[in-house]
């Protein structure tokens, strides 16, 4: 069984018949998708936040049940769900006022479904950011007579800023693995495009291992940005060990 | 427009008029799902179903009972280790947490797995059996991932322990085995128990990449639900359900382990 | 508008926090320049008295008047009261200079921009003349060389002085301030007390809440012991500590070793 | 007539000789093939659309893809939901399994044993009604592939699939050192249907006569011959 | 062994963190029954000195003996040093019962939990003897009906008192306190100076540090002042307070006002 137990380098070459270019094209995929996804829940997540904190006792209402559902429920399922009905709802919908029905392509629906997933777990993320506050620093910017949208754009947002980061790059991490899960619904990012390959060269190893050297670089990559965001907006708070 | 929790209304009752038509509304909406669209497939997956949710719910507990009995030394060694068990643990977490789960899986099952039978030895010892089977493999990567994650969480919750706790053990004569046993491990499980709370849950959501292997569970059989009554929402709003029942499940449990120690809110 | 020297009046404040009440009925007024001591045991209603005064917390009954201005109220619908205006709440806490117990500094900004912060993002005033207001307060204070340093870095007495800066900044006519003194050395405390009594010869007024009867002494002209939620006694220095009348005072007196 | 857009959908994943994806990320084998050719002769201006197999038909339906060509075969069960042209190929189900192991491709032969299939398949409702009551562990994997690669692993004893994709596969390296073919499973027309159609919408007749018509049409001229006598060297077409 | 009228003795004690030396050698004996306040401005070491009698911070050079036994140290290899017998070490800190100044109550423990902690799991008492004496213990400080609370519900001087309670459980031959009247009112300072007042007729030896001078004065027989690393200055407390010698020790009582 020596035929592929030495590695065959050559089939991650950029041009055919090497597969490199697949799996950057896919990881390309991957990236936009994240991006467009962690963007859109980024948008519904401050909104989301301050709804719940805010907003009327509907609009609360609603916005737990939202991201309760949407934490509960495996992204698997999810992502079948919003690929097949959400986007079906839609075309009805438009149908019924009477647009043409709109083609939804794979990016769209990928960035809209973890766009939708994201949205959720950053209205908590935020949410928590911002009750992290200590409520003095809120009250001092209140006594000295600020407006509530001064207080908002002076201290509150500013202030939460430390306590938001962490759990806004765990989501953008989670967001870059997540669209691996687009797999399913047929979508040619990184993981299916590894496992195209791996399944026409049968070379299962070196590609599993070359799509988790790829993710990998992201995450450091990520992870070196994520550190002086971070250190920025630290300036001023003590280190916790 | 109030700008502290403390400005927000509390204490007062669950049922409020907008929260009554909200319930009758999503009873309306249930109803409508149950009358309107085809459930008549449901008792012949019944038996199917149940063992598929016993699977998907031994993965879960197998999983994350083993993981966090490796993510301890993990944390622990992150926060007190020499510095190449500290290194060697957060090159593992990283390494873990950098990659997607379902790559790691395949990389285990497909990738690892099919070099297994290469050797004679292995496929004729008492092991193979085992090996042949997906469930191992599947139990493997999701302890691997839930043991890197935790890994993270423990660090921090050990090393969130306030000192002057540990200070007071050492002042009265505790030897390091005991801080440990009577004091750190306690002391941080209660700190993380939150943490750990929705980790478990994401936990439980990984479960399904298991049926990408043939592991039979609920997932693999709403899936196949789906491929046999060529259904596209239903199975997957049962499935929804399903899911939605055992994370509250979790959740209850977890906030019974939370509240046995009470602490002060903010 | 009554007389200008009067320049905090408090009328028959009631706070209800849900089933406790807090404060019964209190009354208080201070003159320009004068320097009221609150003092009382734990849990007495000292700070929940301070935070009425400026509506951080909205009193259930009773009135409040900063120089001769009465704060409007209206029911709020739960039995209490919120402020008919709130621009008009806005415009009188810019003259209620308050420094918190905790002190509360914006931990990101460094210690200049916590005290320029207020003059020129609400009162509008040029960035330029606001450094220098501010530079001068710092150095009154002590504390030019942390100008640039963020609040986590400085010491609890370095805190608080930067804290009363920010508050002497917007020029306030009436300072509040909650224990000022809490967690300083006697050294910090000596500091703190000389920065107070100059305020004091500048006629502004204050109304501090203290729990080190020496310190409330040297620096008030008058005493309030409140007990309960209600004023027990009231007076100069030398009369509620040289010849307290009520038994509560006495006890309270007695337990200072 | 102008040219209409249709999306043509089949599975993702690699299905020599039938469909699989080239180091370009181009798609080709004797499916891809046929495709091109019924789109030229229907006048049809076609996009290839690889999904998910599993989700292949509610992508039908949902409007995702306006047709399938991925071998699909024919069944009672999936004319309750889609439509199908006439069939364009038919070949025979076998079995193959581990060398030197003792399996014969039926029920008492296979019996103990476990055998893989690809899901929603006829295989796997043949496998299931056929073999599973006979004491067989029938083993689903998403693609056939997977199988395959399970069956090299040892970790099944035989795959069941048609006939010509497993023979790709025994032609393979891994596939010719590892096993060799079991024989032909028994004919049973009402699960294993009557061959390999392209999967339409249902009340779309006049793109299923199109397609019907094209068929006919490319047997008809020798096209279909032509680009079959490069994969294989027998009649795919069946009887 | 010397005396055992000695409790604690301190010989030639140096700390330094990095480049900062905080203790510039310091010597200090405690007789049994002694009770020595150690006072000293703000960063003058007072802290550091009671941590290292216990070895929660590690001298540099310098000896310390526990009743007479001396804990035996070797270099560090970092030029400083570290305990020879780690089991010793253990054995003299069950002799020493530490109140921290933040109390360091363990807070997944209710107060009877904390109390019985050490002498169930380190001294090897039975649990019902241990919970016996701790119910003694908790009802001396009044804080029996507190037992079954966790910490965090309970107020500071609650806490201060509990910290004490599980000092005394261990029935320690010394008692180190740091600082076991900060953030307490007047009149909770009291209750605590009663407490320690009770343990000194017990003839328990006890080392506390402190910055209420009065306290100082009217609980220790021994006054101890540090300043900037040495002793600058000890005695009986009316020479310490009445009669001060050095110029900084005058400096430091003077701006006690
Ligand atoms: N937001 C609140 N909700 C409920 N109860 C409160 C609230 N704020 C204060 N209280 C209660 O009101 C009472 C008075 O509190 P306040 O803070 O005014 O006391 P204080 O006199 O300042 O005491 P201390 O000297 O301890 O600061 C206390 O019993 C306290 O528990
Ligand atoms: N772990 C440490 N690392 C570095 N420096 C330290 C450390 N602990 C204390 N110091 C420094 O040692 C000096 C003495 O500290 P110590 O805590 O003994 O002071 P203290 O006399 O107790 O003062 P206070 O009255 O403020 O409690 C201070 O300058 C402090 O900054
Ligand atoms: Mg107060
Ligand atoms: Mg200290």
């Amino acid at each position: 069984m020596a035929a592929d137990s030495i590695i065959n380098w050559s089939l991650l070459s950029l041009s055919a018949p090497g597969w490199g270019g697949v799996l950057l094209q896919g990881f390309l995929h991957s990236i936009q998708i994240a991006v467009g996804g962690y963007a859109l829940g980024l948008l519904l997540g401050v909104g989301g936040a301050f709804g719940k904190l805010y907003g009327g006792p509907v609009t609360r209402d609603l916005l737990e049940c939202y991201t309760t559902i949407v934490r509960a429920v495996p992204e698997l399922v999810l992502i079948l769900l919003l690929y097949y009905a959400g986007t079906d709802l839609l075309n009805q919908l438009l149908g019924a006022v009477g647009f043409e029905a709109v083609d939804i392509s794979g990016l769209m629906a990928g960035i809209f479904v973890i766009g939708v997933v994201q949205g959720a777990y950053s209205t908590e993320v935020l949410r928590g950011a911002i009750k992290a506050v200590p409520a003095g620093q809120i009250e001092a910017a209140r006594a000295y007579g600020m407006s509530p949208g001064k207080v908002l754009r002076r201290v509150t947002l500013p202030a939460m800023l430390p306590y938001a980061i962490p759990g806004l790059a765990n989501l953008w991490l989670i967001a870059t693995k997540d669209t691996a899960l687009l797999a399913v619904v047929g979508f040619s990012e990184l993981t299916l495009a590894t496992r195209q390959a791996a399944g026409a060269t049968k070379a299962y190893l070196l590609f599993f291992c070359a799509a988790g050297a790829l993710y990998l670089a992201l995450t450091l990559v990520s992870n070196v940005f994520i550190g002086a965001l971070e250190r920025h907006a630290r300036r001023g708070f003590v280190e916790q060990r | 427009m109030g700008f502290t929790p403390e400005d927000l209304p509390k204490g007062e009752s669950f049922l409020k008029p907008h929260r009554i038509v909200l319930i009758l509304f999503a009873a309306a909406l249930i109803v409508a799902v149950a009358i309107l669209m085809r459930w008549d497939w449901l008792p012949r997956y019944l038996p199917r179903l149940g063992s598929g949710i016993l699977v998907s719910m031994v993965m879960l507990f197998a999983t994350s009972i083993l993981g966090f009995l490796f993510a301890v030394p993990l944390g622990l060694v992150q926060v007190t280790g020499p510095w190449y068990l500290k290194g060697l643990a957060r090159i593992f977490c990283t390494v873990i947490r950098g990659t997607p789960l379902l790559l790691q899986l395949w990389l285990l099952y497909y990738g690892l797995g099919s070099l297994f039978p290469q050797f004679p030895a292995i496929r004729h010892s008492f092991l193979w059996p085992y090996l042949r089977e997906a469930w191992p493999y599947g139990v493997a990567a999701l302890t691997i991932s839930f043991a890197a994650y935790e890994g993270e969480v423990m660090r921090g919750a050990f090393a969130g322990v306030p000192a002057g706790e540990l200070e007071a053990a050492r002042a009265y004569g505790m030897s390091r085995w005991t801080i440990f046993r009577r004091i750190w491990l306690p002391r941080a499980i209660h700190r993380a128990l939150p943490t750990l709370n929705g980790e478990t849950v994401l936990q439980l959501k990984s479960t399904p990449l298991v049926a990408t292997i043939t592991v039979v569970d609920v997932y693999a059989v709403i899936s196949k639900v789906r491929q046999e009554t060529y259904l596209t929402y239903e199975p997957l709003l049962l499935l929804a359900l399903i899911y939605l029942c055992l994370t509250g499940i979790l959740v209850i449990a977890f906030r019974y382990f939370e509240n046995r120690i009470p602490t002060r809110g903010a | 508008m009554t007389s200008t020297a009067q320049a905090i009046a408090v009328t028959d404040l009631h706070k209800r926090f849900g089933p406790l009440e807090v404060l019964k009925g209190v009354s208080l007024t201070a003159r320009q320049g004068d320097v009221i001591a609150i003092i009382g045991g734990s849990g007495s209603g000292k700070s929940t008295l301070l935070r009425c005064i400026n509506m951080l917390e909205l009193p259930s009954a009773g009135r409040v008047s900063v120089h001769g201005e009465e704060i409007r109220m209206k029911p709020d619908g739960h039995g209490g009261l919120m402020p008919a205006d709130r621009k008009q709440v806005q415009r009188i806490r810019t003259q209620l200079g308050m420094v918190f117990q905790s002190f509360n500094l914006w931990q990101h900004m460094t210690i200049l921009q916590n005290v320029i912060e207020v003059p020129v993002h609400v009162l509008g005033k040029s960035k330029a003349e606001a450094i220098e207001t501010a530079e001068t307060l710092l150095r009154r204070v002590g504390l030019y060389e942390k100008r640039d340093a963020y609040p986590a870095f400085l010491s609890g007495g370095q805190q608080q002085r930067a804290a009363i800066a920010r508050a002497l900044a917007i020029q306030p006519l009436v300072m509040l301030l909650d224990e000022p003194t809490s967690a300083l050395d006697p050294e910090l405390v000596g500091e703190v007390l000389s920065v107070i009594g100059d305020l004091a010869h500048e006629k502004r007024t204050m109304i501090l809440v203290t729990h080190e009867m020496k310190f409330a002494r040297d620096v008030a002209n008058h005493i309030v012991f409140l007990h309960n939620g209600v004023i027990e006694e009231q007076g100069p220095p030398e009369a509620i500590f040289g010849a307290p009348r009520s038994e509560r005072l006495k006890r309270f007196i007695s337990s200072i070793h | 007539a102008q040219a209409e857009t249709v999306k043509v959908g089949f599975a993702a994943e690699p299905y020599p000789p039938f469909t699989s994806p080239d180091a370009n990320g181009n798609w080709e084998g004797w499916e891809v093939e046929f495709m091109k050719a019924i789109c030229a002769e229907a006048k049809l201006d076609c996009v290839i659309t690889p999904v998910a197999w599993d989700g292949i038909i509610p992508a039908l339906t949902s409007k995702k893809i306006d047709m399938i060509i991925g071998s699909m075969s024919i069944t009672e069960e999936r004319l309750k939901t889609i439509d199908f042209s006439d069939k364009y190929y038919n070949t025979p189900t076998g079995i193959i399994g581990t060398k030197g192991e003792d399996i014969k491709p039926t029920p008492e032969g296979l019996s103990g044993k476990t055998l893989g299939v690809q899901v929603s398949t006829v295989h796997q409702a043949y496998a299931t009604k056929h073999f599973a009551p006979a004491g067989v562990e029938v083993k689903e994997y998403q693609t056939q592939d997977e199988a395959n690669q399970d069956l090299a692993a040892g970790r099944v004893d035989a795959v069941q699939a048609d006939a010509i994709a497993l023979d790709a596969f025994l032609k393979s390296d891994q596939g010719n050192e590892c096993c060799d073919y079991k024989g032909d499973v028994a004919q049973d027309l009402a699960v294993l249907g009557p061959g390999v159609g392209v999967g339409l919408r249902k009340g779309e007749a006049e793109l299923k006569e199109k397609i019907n018509a094209a068929i006919k049409a490319i047997r008809a001229n020798g096209t279909y011959d032509t680009f079959s006598k490069k994969y294989f060297d027998f009649d795919i077409y069946g009887g």
